[in-house]
Order: structure tokens, then sequence, then C-alpha cells
């Protein structure tokens, strides 16, 4: 188990490692002097001159992925050129809002899936069964930055239910803060994880190891709950950790869309002021949040499930 | 005249060797059977020899011609005269492809595609009882035992000179196995075939082959003709594979040989005679590496064979 | 002669499907008694399966009870209430399935199955854990210790089979339903389990109902035999009756394609031709008739009965009705 | 030698199936409620994006000031925004960027993901690991973060779009395409052409590729939904196509802006996007059921 762990966190560093270098040489690629593009009107020789040499864009490319290698190493990813602070404290002021925002649709759409999917495997064929099957569908179709502007006309203008911008202050305001756009981002997601776990229940009651358990008179519950679910959750666990990237996308349309702020805010604004070293941190980060979950979940998995401990 | 003959033939996947130096040969118009239980490496060789799995030593010489080692393009020649047939019938055929696409495939892969590939495929499907308009049907729709002749009739496309078949019986019932069989002998008299056959199952090889060999870690330890190893076999495991399938006679006498124990693993190989661990005669001598020791055609590697 | 351990009686169980209503089981009718080891001999298609779920009440959904009883010690299986057959299951009746890789969990150790399957002892955990090193020892399987913290795909097929007979037997059922054992096994391997199935039998004494298509392995190791063809039974005797005197056409051809029965090289091997008929028709006369070689006019029209012929021996075939003992 | 029972000659017809094949999977769709649904919406969309130009009431990009901010009427089916221009016109336009993006996106990202997805799955173990490399690193950016990124520094347009999803949406290709290959390498049916001696291109494009264009295609139904919305999402944050070209996600941002003004704009611009996308998807299901039965059963 140690092994493997350590076997996939040296392959997300290494995925990880590719995905900044790409990123790094793609903006240097880009034609055209991204100093002169960034200072716009306010370009006089000297101010591109400085900054040009602070940011080290005279130096040859791999110098450059050097210098940012070893500062990234001490954890500081650059200056923000306008504002002189620190990149990395920019990205971690916004951080926490964006991942309360993850966390709250993760958990309300994954639980509320599970038990959808579960109840549909345990009666299959049912009336309620095809209902979820197509609520799920149906879900999975509607494209959260919709459902977000949707709801927020209704729930927010209209009816005037809850808060349309801002996150709130102590506990129970941020939660009726984030309630809203926590909404729009999971409900595609419980269709998602419903359709999910009736698949890979169904599957599995129906393997063989199944009918010997129930031939040694194991009850029911102990069946679903220990012998098939502890296999039929190892997809779903997969789907969440692969997931994180779907929400980081969904999460920058439900921050525009109520105002609220996060990395995904920060990026658009960092977007349309050309501020580069900012995007580039903030894309970096959540890049690497996404590189860390898909390896959490692997790990977790092989915890699950020790034929996959050999698979890397 | 020898068809095939292979020498000391070795073959390893990163550090477990398969195969430990296989020598035999098939000769022209003769039937060899290759028994072997799971593990003992027989599916290697004869994928070996058919070119699709790597052997690192030996040779394969067939007609004369060293195919060890051959690159795919040098090989197709001598695969119109070489043939496979294997274990899954209907997983050995290309599911979108119809039946009459099925059998006439090594036309077109031999670019003989010059001919009426209609009337081939039904010439095909009459050779081995199946009816004509079986040619527009896809692989799902046939049953084990018809698709079990379709591998059959594609195999036998291009008259080939050696027919290479894995468990032909494989999964098929007591009743249906003898239709097979019996098909495969006709073949065999009508287009002079040779052919190499290997199975778990001894007692179809007693009907069906000429000479046999016996294969146990990768190595064979007993050959013979099928006569001579049946009713006078000598290595212990050939006996013990011999009475091993019960005969359908309530008061068979059970002078059974039971080994104890389970086949040693292919990564770790027992020293000496791989059998010894599991060979009730087994004595110190067996501590050494048994040879080839042969009287009058019928080969056996031990020490102390039985009488 | 004491109650039958077991008896099934007309039994039939048809499964409605898109085709239509398959008859699985039409009339199924024998008995097992207390420590006695009876063989089902029967090709793929004969219904062995299907008998056995009904044996176990776990028929899948489309399944449909017709008629007939299942008397265990007493009892009516088909109308016992699912609460008194989860009690029966893997206490008085266990079984061995046919593939030893696909029936252990996956991803559970085997220890914890093994402590798992005795749900209904009160016994702390460490003496379960004791009983399950205690009959993994009983089948032959070294240092079990440890062998109980690994996974079942840590074992090859024939420890996982050994391992399975070991769960069986572990709470001392009264009847054993062994699935096709030793089908997906070596020779070498199918003999040892075979005769370590006869001494724990010895040692034991609960009742074997044994399934195979090998009949090698039924004439070895069972004392009545049951004949399956196409969902009914055709034949049921003892197993020197069935081998020596077969009073069925079906039972005589098995018999003849065995190629261990065979004793000369032979240049054309004996077959049954034809093939198993669709089930979801409408069956009207002998269910054999289509590929029998003896058939005879009324086999066409009516459906022999099983019939007893004396000597434990019954078949089901109009041609023993002229000959009838008295 | 043939079989007495069937002994009729019938002329063996190799009957090309390719076009009844195709017959066969529409009316499979077609018989599923779902499906037939799905079949039309998309049916709907098509036209609306085909024959825009000519089905437009008014000119999309046509303002009349006076007429601004106007809810549904008989001349303005949907209302006209802050510049008066008809909401309906714009919608039905909006479908043709969305089509112009959706198609070439997808397709080629499948065709680009099938092909690198054989060669990682059959070809030498190296060239499998860099191309599993290759897909997990373009699949680690979050898609949107990738897309502001590559469109901050080319500029918002068509073509950045289509760039941007269809880079994206190899690597989803690529690695089912890859675990398929992988999964139908060792089995015996390939095992047996290559024992006949067939090319490394007969064995991948007839016999490996048709086995697995069956579960790209549904792959593809599934996908077109999420490259609308995500063309409307970047439209809507003002990084998507040029204006004035009217596109769903621009409806959708001016609607934004005028939220407490009138409802209309948004709603206009978000059903179409949950209609179209809905289409698509039941459309996907149903053809995931008719092409690979094997796969209803994991419904």
């Amino acid at each position: 188990m140690i092994t493997y762990t350590i076997r996939r966190l040296a392959l997300a560093a290494l995925i990880l490692f590719v995905a900044v270098t790409a990123m790094f040489l793609m903006i240097r690629a880009v034609p055209g002097d991204p100093v002169k593009i960034m200072l716009g009107p306010r370009a006089t020789p000297e101010l591109q001159a400085s900054l040009t040499a602070a940011l080290g864009l005279d130096q040859p490319i791999w110098k450059q992925l050097m210098i940012f290698y070893s500062k990234m190493m001490q954890g500081d990813l650059g200056v923000d050129v306008f504002s002189g602070r620190s990149v990395t404290h920019i990205v971690m002021q916004q951080l926490p809002y964006t991942l309360e925002l993850i966390f709250a649709s993760i958990i309300w759409s994954a639980l509320l899936g599970v038990i959808f999917g579960a109840y549909a495997a345990a009666n299959p064929n049912t009336l309620w069964d095809r209902m979820i099957a197509f609520i799920s569908v149906s879900f999975i179709a509607a494209p959260a930055f919709v459902i977000a502007l949707l709801s927020l006309l209704v729930f927010a203008v209209q009816l005037r239910w809850f808060p349309a911008i801002g996150v709130g202050e102590g506990f129970w305001s941020r939660v009726h803060h984030v309630a809203l756009p926590a909404f729009a981002i999971g409900l595609s997601w419980v269709g998602y994880i419903a359709r999910l776990v009736r698949a890979s229940m169904l599957e599995v009651l129906g393997e063989h190891h199944i009918r010997t358990a129930r031939a040694f008179g194991l009850s029911e519950r102990r069946i679903i709950m220990v012998y098939a679910l502890r296999i039929a959750i190892l997809p779903v666990i997969t789907v969440i950790g692969v997931g994180m990237g779907f929400l980081l996308s969904a999460a920058v349309f439900a921050e525009i869309v109520f105002a609220r702020p996060g990395l995904g805010k920060l990026v658009i604004d960092s977007i349309t002021t050309r501020n580069y070293p900012v995007v580039m941190g903030a894309v970096l980060v959540s890049t690497g949040l996404f590189v860390l979950s898909t390896a959490i979940s692997d790990i977790v998995n092989a915890w699950l499930d020790p034929r996959s401990r050999q698979s890397l | 005249m020898t068809l095939l003959s292979v020498s000391n033939l070795k073959t390893s996947y990163g550090k477990t060797n398969v195969l430990t130096g296989v020598s035999f040969h098939v000769d022209e118009g003769e039937t060899y059977a290759l028994v072997g239980e799971s593990g003992s490496g027989k599916t290697t060789l004869i994928r070996a020899i058919a070119g699709l799995a790597p052997a690192q030593e030996g040779s394969i010489l067939f007609q004369g011609h060293e195919l060890r080692g051959l690159s795919d393009r040098k090989m197709r020649p001598f695969r119109k005269d070489i043939s496979l047939m294997f274990q899954d019938p209907v997983g050995s055929l290309s599911p979108r492809l119809t039946v009459g696409g099925l059998i006439t495939e090594p036309y077109r892969i031999q670019g003989m595609n010059n001919r009426d590939l209609n009337s081939e495929a039904i010439r095909l499907l009459e050779m081995v009882g199946l009816p004509a308009d079986m040619a527009g049907r896809y692989p799902f729709q046939l049953s084990g035992g018809q698709a079990r002749r379709v591998g059959v009739a594609r195999a036998l496309a291009l008259e080939p000179k050696l027919l290479l078949a894995d468990e032909p019986t494989a999964g098929l019932d007591v009743s249906v196995q003898g239709e097979l069989l019996n098909l495969l002998n006709d073949l065999r008299d009508q287009l002079g075939l040779s052919m190499l056959i290997i199975t778990h199952n001894l007692n179809i090889v007693r009907h069906v082959s000429d000479r046999m060999g016996i294969m146990y870690l990768g190595q064979l330890v007993e050959e013979g003709t099928t006569e001579d190893v049946f009713h006078h076999s000598k290595h212990p495991y050939t006996r013990a594979l011999l009475s091993a399938s019960p005969k359908p006679d309530p008061h068979a006498k059970m002078d059974r040989i039971i080994l104890h124990g389970d086949p040693p693993s292919l990564l770790k190989r027992p020293s000496g005679c791989e059998f010894r661990s599991r060979c009730p005669f087994a004595k110190d001598i067996c501590k050494e590496t048994p040879e080839w020791n042969e009287t009058h055609g019928h080969k056996v590697r031990c020490f102390i064979p039985l009488s | 002669m004491t109650a039958p351990l077991l008896q099934i009686d007309g039994v039939t169980i048809d499964y409605n499907t898109k085709k239509g209503n398959l008859h699985a089981l039409r009339d199924i009718s024998f008995d097992v008694n207390k420590g006695e080891i009876v063989g089902i001999v029967g090709e793929s298609g004969c219904g062995k399966s299907t008998l056995i779920s009904t044996i176990l009440q776990l028929l899948p959904q489309n399944a449909e009870w017709k008629k007939g009883a299942i008397n265990f010690k007493g009892k009516n299986l088909i109308t016992s209430s699912e609460k008194e057959m989860r009690d029966m299951r893997g206490k008085d009746i266990s079984v061995i399935f046919q593939d030893p890789m696909q029936s252990l969990n996956p991803v559970i150790t085997i220890g914890r199955q093994m402590v798992d399957i005795q749900h209904r002892s009160t016994s702390p955990y460490a003496e379960k854990w004791q009983k399950a090193i205690e009959m993994l020892s009983m089948v032959g399987i070294a240092d079990a210790e440890t062998r109980l913290k690994q996974h079942p795909f840590e074992f090859s097929g024939g420890m996982l089979q050994r391992i399975a007979i070991a769960m069986a037997l572990m709470s001392m059922p009264d009847l054993l339903i062994a699935d096709e054992p030793t089908t997906a096994l070596d020779a070498t391997l199918e003999v040892e389990i075979i005769k370590r199935l006869k001494d724990l039998h010895k040692e034991m004494g609960c009742s074997i109902l044994f399934i195979s298509h090998h009949l090698g392995v039924i004439a070895e190791l069972c004392q009545r035999v049951v004949v399956m063809y196409a969902g009914s039974v055709v034949e049921f005797g003892t197993v020197d009756e069935i081998f020596f005197n077969p009073k069925h056409p079906y039972t005589r051809r098995l018999i003849e394609c065995d190629p261990g029965h065979i004793k000369e090289r032979a240049k054309r091997l004996p077959t049954i031709p034809g093939e198993i008929p669709d089930l979801t028709e409408a069956l009207e006369g002998c269910i054999f008739q289509e590929r029998c070689s003896e058939s005879i006019a009324k086999c066409k029209t009516a459906t022999p009965p099983l019939v007893s012929l004396g000597q434990n021996h019954q078949a089901a075939c109009w041609l023993n009705h002229n000959q009838e003992p008295e | 030698m043939s079989d007495p029972i069937t002994d009729k000659e019938t002329k063996v017809k190799m009957s090309d199936h390719h076009q009844s094949e195709l017959l066969k999977i529409v009316g499979g769709v077609a018989k599923n409620p779902l499906g037939l649904i799905g079949l039309i919406i998309v049916g709907v969309f098509v036209f609306c994006a085909l024959f825009a130009v000519w089905i437009v009431p008014h000119d999309p990009v046509g303002m009349n000031i006076k007429d601004r901010l106007q809810g549904p009427s008989t001349t303005y089916f949907l209302g006209t925004d802050q510049l008066g221009r008809d909401t309906f016109s714009r919608l039905i336009m909006g479908s043709q960027v969305a089509l112009k993006v959706a198609l070439p996106a997808v397709f080629g990202a499948m065709f680009i993901g099938l092909t690198l997805g054989m060669i990682a799955g059959y070809g030498p173990r190296w060239l499998d690991n860099f191309l599993s490399l290759v897909f997990d690193t373009i699949r680690s950016f979050p898609t949107v973060m990738f897309a502001l990124a590559v469109v901050a520094l080319v500029g918002p347009s068509l073509q950045t779009i289509i760039f941007v999803v269809m880079a994206t949406s190899i690597p989803i290709y690529g690695r089912v395409a890859r675990t398929q290959t992988l999964a139908l390498r060792n089995s015996e049916f390939i095992l047996a052409e290559r024992s006949m001696g067939a090319s490394l291109f007969r064995i991948l494009g007839i016999h490996m590729m048709p086995n697995i264009i069956g579960v790209l295609s549904v792959l593809a139904a599934m996908d077109i939904p999420t490259v609308i919305a995500l063309e409307a999402g970047l439209s809507f944050l003002g990084l998507g196509v040029k204006p004035p070209t009217p596109s769903w996600g621009s409806l959708l941002k001016d609607g934004y802006a005028l939220i407490r003004q009138t409802p209309w704009l948004i709603v206009a611009g978000g059903l179409p996007i949950i209609i179209a996308t809905l289409g698509f998807t039941f459309l996907g299901e149903t053809l995931r059921d008719v092409v690979d039965p094997r796969l209803r059963k994991t419904r």
C-alpha cells in the first residue's frame, strides 16, 4: 500500500511538472512582447525595461524556467506587476472561498446521488427506478452556469429567498450564501453519481460471490452494505476524484454569476487586466488541486481494492 | 519427411521463463498431441510456433526454413501453410464481420482475392457441414458448435500443410465433442493434413493422435506413439495423468497415483527434476536434472522410469 | 426405511423471457437419503443450476414456480418464508460453486469471509478465527494463519476450491450441494478434490448432491445417480444400475460417447447428432425423441412418465413399458 | 458432407450491411420515447442552425432603440434586448455558432483521440506511457481554466474556442479508446488475424476500430451538450465569439447585466441551451442502448 501511495504521488508530481512547464512555455511562445501587452498604453521604454528585467524575460527560456521552479519550491509564485503583492498571497487569499463552494456542492450532490442510486439499484425497474433514471439524465443535461443564472433570477432576484451577491460573515450566513451556487454546480452531479451507483451496484449484485453470500444466509442488508457496496463504490470514488476538475470549471461561472470571490473570479479579472503572473498562479494552483484530488481518489481506491495496488 | 521440427525452444516473460528447452518434431500427415495441465506452457508453445509469441532461444524449422524471430512481413508467406485454431470458438471470430467475410479473410490477407470469394465461402461451409445461408450471420448469432466449425473452415481455407489446434474441444459437451473430432479426422485424411493439437483432455488424444508428448512446467517429460504412452507410460506424472481421468465404470480398480500439493509456480522453479516436489517415487538422485533416455522411440525424462 | 432427507416431487419451473415461457424444469422427482451421495448428470442446458436455485429458493425474479414440492427434513422449502430459508442456508444446506475464481468476494480477506459466514454462532471473534484455521488445515492448506489474511486473487484455483469446501462444511450441514466443483480444475487436482470430499463425507456423514457432466467422477463418487436432459429427469437409479443396465437411450448414448469408456482407439467417435430443443416452444412427446435413434411413434405424442422398473431404478421411456416387470 | 435438412441453394448475398445498419440504429432510437424526443429536439436544432438566415423574423443585429427591453409580443416573440434587437432572431442565429463550434470540435477530438488511443493501446509500452502522460497532463488542466488561459493569450475568437474544446476533449476519447484497445489487443480474434498475417493497418482499421467506434460515438453524442455549454459559458464571460455575432452566451451576458430590468433575456438565452443539451443527452442515451446492447445493463 505504501509503495503504491509513493509511486502514485510521484506520478502526480510528474504530471504537474509537465503541465506547469507546458503552461510556462505556452505563455512564452505567444507572439508579441508580453510586457508591452501587459503595460498597454502606459508602456514607456524605461518602465518596459525594468519590468522585463523584473520578470526575467530577458533571460533564455530554460534559465527562466529554472528561476521559476526554484522560486516555486519556496512557495513564491512571482509578483503581481500592478499591486506589487506576491501572487502566492493573492491566490491563497481567494482559494478558501472556492474550496468552500466546491465542498458544499460535492457533499450534497454525492450524498443525494448515492442515495438515489442505491435506492434505484435496490428495486430495479420499478416506477421509482425509472423516475430516478429520467431525473438523473435531465440533471446531467443541465449545464451548471445556465442553472446558476436561472436560479439567481428565480430564487435571488424574484423571490429573494437567497442573497444574490457576496460570501457572508459567520457560519450560517456563509451557508446561506453558498447554498444557491452549490445547488447550481452540484445539480448535474446528482444525476451523474446516481446513475453510476445504480449501474455499478446492479453489476456487482449480479456477480457470483454475492450468490455465495446469499447461499450462506447472510442478511440482505449486510450483503448490500458490505459485500456489494465495497466494490460498487470504487468507480464513484474515481469519478469524484476526476470530478474536481469539472467542479473547478463550474465554480468559475458560479463565482461570476453570484459575484463571489474565489479563484475563478480572480482569473477572469486578471485576464481582463492582462495580469499574466496572477493568471499563471491561479491556473497553476487549480491544476495542482485537480492533480492532487485524482491522486487521492486513486490512493483511496487502492486502499479499498487490493487488486488495483499492482496496477501502477 | 519431417514437416515441423522444434529444438530447444525457450521463452521467458521478464524473469519468468515459461518454456525451458522444448524439442519435438511432427512428420508429414501425422497428428501430434501435446498434453499438459494449465501452467505447463503448451499455449505459449503453440503461439510461438505460429509466430504470435516471441521465443528467445532455440529453433522452429518448418520444411527446413527457420521461423523463429522472423518479422511479420517475412512470416506472411508461411502463414499460408500454417494455420492456428483457437480455444474460444466465438471469441476468435471478429465480431463485426459476417461468417462469409470471416471465412474468406485469409484470401484477402494473402492478396488472393482475384477469385469469386462467395463461391469459396459456400465451398468451405459445405466442407464443414454448415448450410450456405450461414454466411450472412454474425458470430454472436452462432452456437459454440457452429462457431467451432466456422473456425475450422477459416483455418483450412488456404489448404495449409500444418494445422495447429489449441484445445479444439474446450467448452463442448461430450456428445458434441465427437462430431468435431470426426470432422477433423475426415479433413485430415481428405487434405493429407498434419496436425499439432494441444489439450489437457487425455481421453480425446487416444482417438485422434498418432504420437504424443506430455508437458510439465514448460518441459517435455515423456514422448512416444500414443499406444506406447497409454499402455506403457514411464514417467510418474504421465501415469498420474492417465490414472486421473476416472472411467465411467463404478467398479474400475483404483490404482491411482494422487499427486499431493499444487504445481510449483513458474517464479520459483524447483532444482533438478521439477516434478520432484510432487512425485511419490522421488529419490535423492532426482535432485540432479534428468536427461532424455530413449528406448526405440519412447523417450522419458526421469532417472527411475516406471516399468 | 426412514424418510429421505430431501424429497423433490414433481417440481416444475418456468422462466418468462421475451421469447415466451421457457420450461426450464418439468416434473423433477427424486430423493436423497441421510448420509448418501446422489449424483446429477447432465450436459449444458439440462437445468442443473435452476434445480439448485430452486432448492435454495434463490431463483431470479423472472422464474415462476408452476407445481411440485421440495421436502427437506419434513418442511416444504417452496412454501417456506424467506426468513426460514435464510436460517437454513449455510447451516443445514451449504453449497460449493463451479468457478472458484468467481465465488469469493475479491476485495475482502479470506479470514473475514470465513468469520462472516459463522454469523449465527455467538462465540467471540477469536474463536471463529480459530475455527477457520482448523477448517483450512482440514482441507490441506498449509500455514492457515497467514493465508487467512490474504485476498482471493492471491490463491490458485485449486486452493480456492479447497477453501470453498472448508467454508461449506464449517457448519456441519445436513446437505452439501456441489455444483460441478471440479469442472474448472485440471485432472490431477480434480481427483485430489474428489478424494478429499470422500474422506470428509465419511468423517462428517452429511448427504451430498453432486452435480457434474463428467461420468467418470459420478461413477467413482456417487451411490445413486439422476440423469437429466433439457429440463427433465430421464433416469434415476443406483450407480451400478445406471452404468451397467441403462434403461434410457440418452443415458446409453451418453455412456457410449464418453471417450474414457471407449477402450480401443476408435476411427469414428460416437456422437448424439442434433441439438437441445428450444424449451420455449410447446413441448409434447418425449423431450429426447428428435435426437433418439430408437424412438417409436408414441414418443412423438405422449410424454413418458418416470416409471419404477424395480431394484431402485426408474426411467422415463416408452421402450421400457412393454417389458414392464409383473 | 452437407447437412441434409437445409440443403436449399441460396445465393450468398454478401450484402453491404452498412446503410441498413444505420437505418436500424435510427429506427431503434425512434422506438424509444426518450430517443424520439431527443431526435426531434436535435432535428429542430440542426434545422435552425442550417437555415437560420432564412427563418429569422428580424435582422438579428438590426437595432431599433425605441423598442428596447420589451417583453414578448406578437412582433418580438421573446422581447428585445437593451439595443432593441429581436431576442428570438438572435437565439436562432445563436444555434449556428453552437453547431459551428460543437461539430468540428467534438468530431475532431473523437478522431484524433481514437487514433492516438489505438496507437497507445496497440503500440509498444514506451509509446503507451508517453501518450498516457500527454493525456493525463492535458486532462489535468480544469477545462475552463485552460480555456481562459488560452483565450487570454491569443484573444477570443471562434477558432480559439474550437481549438480549446478539441484539445481538452481529446484525452477523454483517447483514454477510452486506449482502454478498449488494450482490452481487445490480446483477444483471440485479434490473435487470429495476426496468425493469418493481417497487416497492422488491417488489424487496427477493419477489426479493432469498428468495435471501438460504437462506444466513442455514444461518448461524442453525450459530449456535444458539454461543448455547447462551454461555448456559451465562454461567450457569457465575454471571452467567446466577438460581438456582434449572436451567441446564446452573449444573450445571457446581456441578460445578467439587466437581470433586475427584464428576466426575458436570461430565460431566452438559458432555455435553448438546456433544451438542446437535453435533446443531445437523450439521443446519446438511447444511442448507447441501440449501438451496444451490452452497455444497456450498466445503464
